[in-house]
């Protein structure tokens, strides 16, 4: 059903945990499966200095996750924001159908956290 | 490998298969035929449908062999709906049944003009016989209660449902599939006009089941074609899979008693050692009137495919609710109609257990979740909030 | 003994069978379960899928399975006939389909409102393009032809009929249970919709077939359940019997052109012996468009069974018409749908060579066969009036 | 399907063949299943001494032909009147539920060929 490559970003996933005093901070979930993603960004020089994902959800949750926070870090904003989900699983080299949505979250989730981002600078100004 | 997904399917007991061997090849007769070899086939046949109707304390006339536990239940029901459709259209059932009866139903209210009352359960899974009763009305034509859910293992009141069933005249079908070769089953005692089973579930083979349809009762075939099972279910026999099933009631009456206090012993031990290690997780069924092999825990603030990934990763199979409903996203609806919260619904875990099952093999599951779920707590936003 | 039965079943080819031994026992695991061994069971599932395909010259996703081609021919029709009935009543079949097509007609007839058009057919069984063509009318929704006849090996201009379905924009369903794995079949150049096959037609298992659905087609499933089959054939796979399809069409489409010669020198053979040492004998079918391994006759003034019988003793399995309606006294309405009278009918005897026959079997049964017929004759008030 | 008892009737039927100028022909038939029945008697002093049968018709048609003639023969007209199918089916040892009718055939043939001969009987004087 899943990759190798999926399999291996399940098994070890990169950046995960929370980041204290997170620059930005985005939460998504999908109402259908109950999967939740949280993805924390540390923003330095409009670059993604450091970035951490929490999920609760399946292996391809996890796995994108871990992904998107790969795909992401050290890319400046504008960039990172480019990034889609089928990026994604073509760093993962495929998912099964039903599992598409997946990396919808973690696309979601990372454009989230950006846009946490760049609301709370409009704040601070 | 450690399997725990019994409720899944089970394998094939290698007596099983050597009985159906030569079925396939030297006496692979077509039983219908009028020559001598075909009429060893149509005993093998016949010698077959005697063990399951002994397994369910029926008579060799009450059964229909089927291709499985799904077509079983779909002839009962549509079967009893397009007969008497004139008479009524009103069906019971409840929400915990497996799809092959609650898609059934759907279909029927959908396409046919069917009302279906989905009874509620308590938090234990367990159907109220008063429920039953007050559910009927001049229209009711069809109870459908399965005898013990695949997902939580609880056990059904099925005597006294069937009892009322037959106080009002209504047809009363049982979905039997997860209790046939596991405990002791009498159709007769149960007051039940069907009762299906599926031969994989209890060590047969697969793609064969067989409906008990009780003397004097009377449904619409679904599928036209040969008069092979009285026109009830035409098609060439099945032979070698027949055999096979019937040599599977033998054997499961032979092993019952031994494989269910086996299994409830490895099952609590289970149960025990997980309720110890882990903290905030809920044992779901009930505490008693449950299969002696099935334990479905929720283990909160995780998610069960996670959970199955790595017991995988460890060798060990399980499943988080049924098979059929992996291509499903949603949490199952049997823990949802307990009263458990889809988020937490979303982390169960179900350990079905086997035969082949051993202490090693219930402890080594009993070291390896408690760290698997630790490390996915890890990662939860909903743990680590907490 | 002389088994001249195949087109009633055939035996399990033992290459089949080894290859799906391992699937009942070491590899049982359902395929729809999350865990790494089931998903092989369900690689193996799809590796049989692609292997019907081939055969047919479909691709897989156009393949379902279902538990025979009786199952087949059933949710074929009633799932189209359930679909499209909003959009007409009328369905166009043959007086010589199999009962798994005639009596699901019958059943649409009798109790949804669908009217039937049974084409007729000539002396040699061969259905007329043209009368399907005018038979249409704008609220034909199906059509239903067979590829070959079971009891006389006629076969049918299916490319044609289909030709004549497209351009009438009418689904075509083609039972082609008898054809598969014997001669080549591309679903695409036969411009059908629905394909059945049954796996014991040519040396696979019991208890299995599948369905072609061209894709694009939909239907309305007849049984309700799991996701299994896409939803439209739910259930637990079958898969040790998948698999032996799924190898079984493999060896077919080895073997087929080296079967088909050897069997049609060996039928034409008894043909032509039989015709020489009987008098008063009718070859039943197509002299030329016919099945290679079938040869169906007409004894005069004697009954089949009877001859049958008296094979038997000789160890010499063949049979009178079809197996699945030797539990009926009525002469075959395929014989009587060629204008055979009904006590000529009565003595038909079919003859279905396979894969194991010898020259020596043929030369047996050709020795056996005019004694006995012989015998009987002398007893028979017909024969002796004449 | 059948018994050994019937298949032997089946292989060496008994009273097989016609009686030329026999007192009494009954000839009858199933018109569903299409098989016929003629059985031939010679009647002397109101005693079947000979009788004869002709079968068109399945394995059971052919041996319940044989046994009605043995239960037949040597009785009186009155005696052999008497004679059911059931009789019959109880020689053979049983009858596969379809094969029924097979066994009122042959009741029905020799009732015919008395009633055939009393008829005679009767226009000759
Ligand atoms: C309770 C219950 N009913 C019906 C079925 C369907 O049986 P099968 O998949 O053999 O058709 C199952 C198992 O899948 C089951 O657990
Ligand atoms: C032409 C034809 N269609 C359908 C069937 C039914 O197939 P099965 O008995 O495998 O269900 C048969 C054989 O019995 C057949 O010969
Ligand atoms: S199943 Fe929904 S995120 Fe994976
Ligand atoms: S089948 Fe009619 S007499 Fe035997």
């Amino acid at each position: 059903m899943y990759s190798e490559k999926l399999l291996d970003h399940f098994k070890n996933p990169r950046n995960m945990g929370r980041i204290e005093n997170a620059d930005g901070i985005g939460k998504v979930g999908n109402p259908v499966c109950g999967d939740v993603m949280w993805i924390y960004i540390k923003v330095r020089d409009d670059r993604i200095a450091d970035i951490k994902f929490e999920t609760f959800g399946c292996g391809a949750a996890v796995a994108t996750s871990s992904v998107i926070t790969e795909l992401a870090k050290g890319k400046t904003l504008e960039e990172a924001e480019k990034i889609t989900n089928q990026d994604v699983i073509d760093v993962l080299e495929g998912l099964p159908p039903l599992k598409k949505h997946c990396s919808l979250l973690a696309e979601q989730g990372l454009r989230a956290a950006i846009n946490d981002y760049r609301e709370k600078q409009r704040a601070k100004h | 490998m450690i399997y725990l997904d019994h409720n899944a399917t089970t394998p094939c007991d290698p007596v099983v298969l050597e009985e159906m061997k030569k079925w396939f090849t030297e006496m692979f007769f077509n039983p219908s035929s009028i020559y001598t070899a075909s009429q060893r086939a149509k005993e093998a046949v016949e010698d077959a449908r005697k063990k399951v109707a002994r397994l369910l304390d029926a008579s060799s006339e009450e059964i229909i062999f089927t291709s499985g536990g799904t077509e079983s239940n779909n002839i009962a029901i549509i079967g009893t709906a397009l007969l008497l459709k004139n008479r009524g259209n009103h069906i019971i059932t409840s929400l915990i049944e497996h799809h092959a009866v609650l898609n059934v139903c759907k279909f029927l209210e959908k396409n046919m003009g069917f009302q279906v009352t989905y009874l509620p359960v308590d938090k234990y899974g367990i159907v109220d016989p008063d429920d039953v009763r007050k559910a009927i009305n001049d229209r009711t034509i069809l109870i459908s209660i399965m005898a013990a859910n695949n997902e939580i293992g609880t056990i059904e009141p099925i005597e006294q449902i069937g009892k009322i069933a037959k106080e009002n005249n209504v047809v009363f079908h049982c979905d039997g599939v997860q209790v046939a070769g596991k405990i002791p089953v009498s159709v007769k005692k149960l007051n039940v006009d069907f009762f299906s089973l599926s031969g994989h579930k209890f060590y047969g083979p697969k793609g064969i089941g067989a409906l008990y349809v009780r003397k004097g009762v009377k449904f619409k075939p679904v599928f036209y074609g040969g008069h092979q099972e009285k026109g009830l279910r035409p098609g060439t026999e099945n032979v070698p899979a027949i055999v096979g099933l019937g040599k599977a009631c033998e054997i499961a009456e032979e092993k019952m008693a031994q494989d269910s206090s086996k299994e409830k012993i490895l099952r609590d031990e289970l149960e025990k050692k997980l309720v110890e290690r882990i903290p905030e997780i809920i044992v779901n069924g009930h505490p008693e009137k449950r299969l002696y092999n099935t334990l479905n825990i929720c283990v909160k603030y995780v998610e069960g495919e996670s959970m199955l990934l790595h017991l995988d990763f460890e060798g060990i199979c399980a499943s988080s609710g049924s098979a059929c409903t992996s291509g499903s996203l949603e949490p199952s609806h049997v823990l949802l109609a307990l009263g458990i919260p889809p988020e937490v619904a979303h982390g169960s875990l179900r350990f079905s257990l086997g035969r082949s099952n051993t202490m090693a093999d219930i402890e080594r599951t009993a070291d390896v979740l408690p760290e698997i779920v630790e490390k996915l707590r890890k990662m939860s936003p909903f743990w680590n909030k907490k």
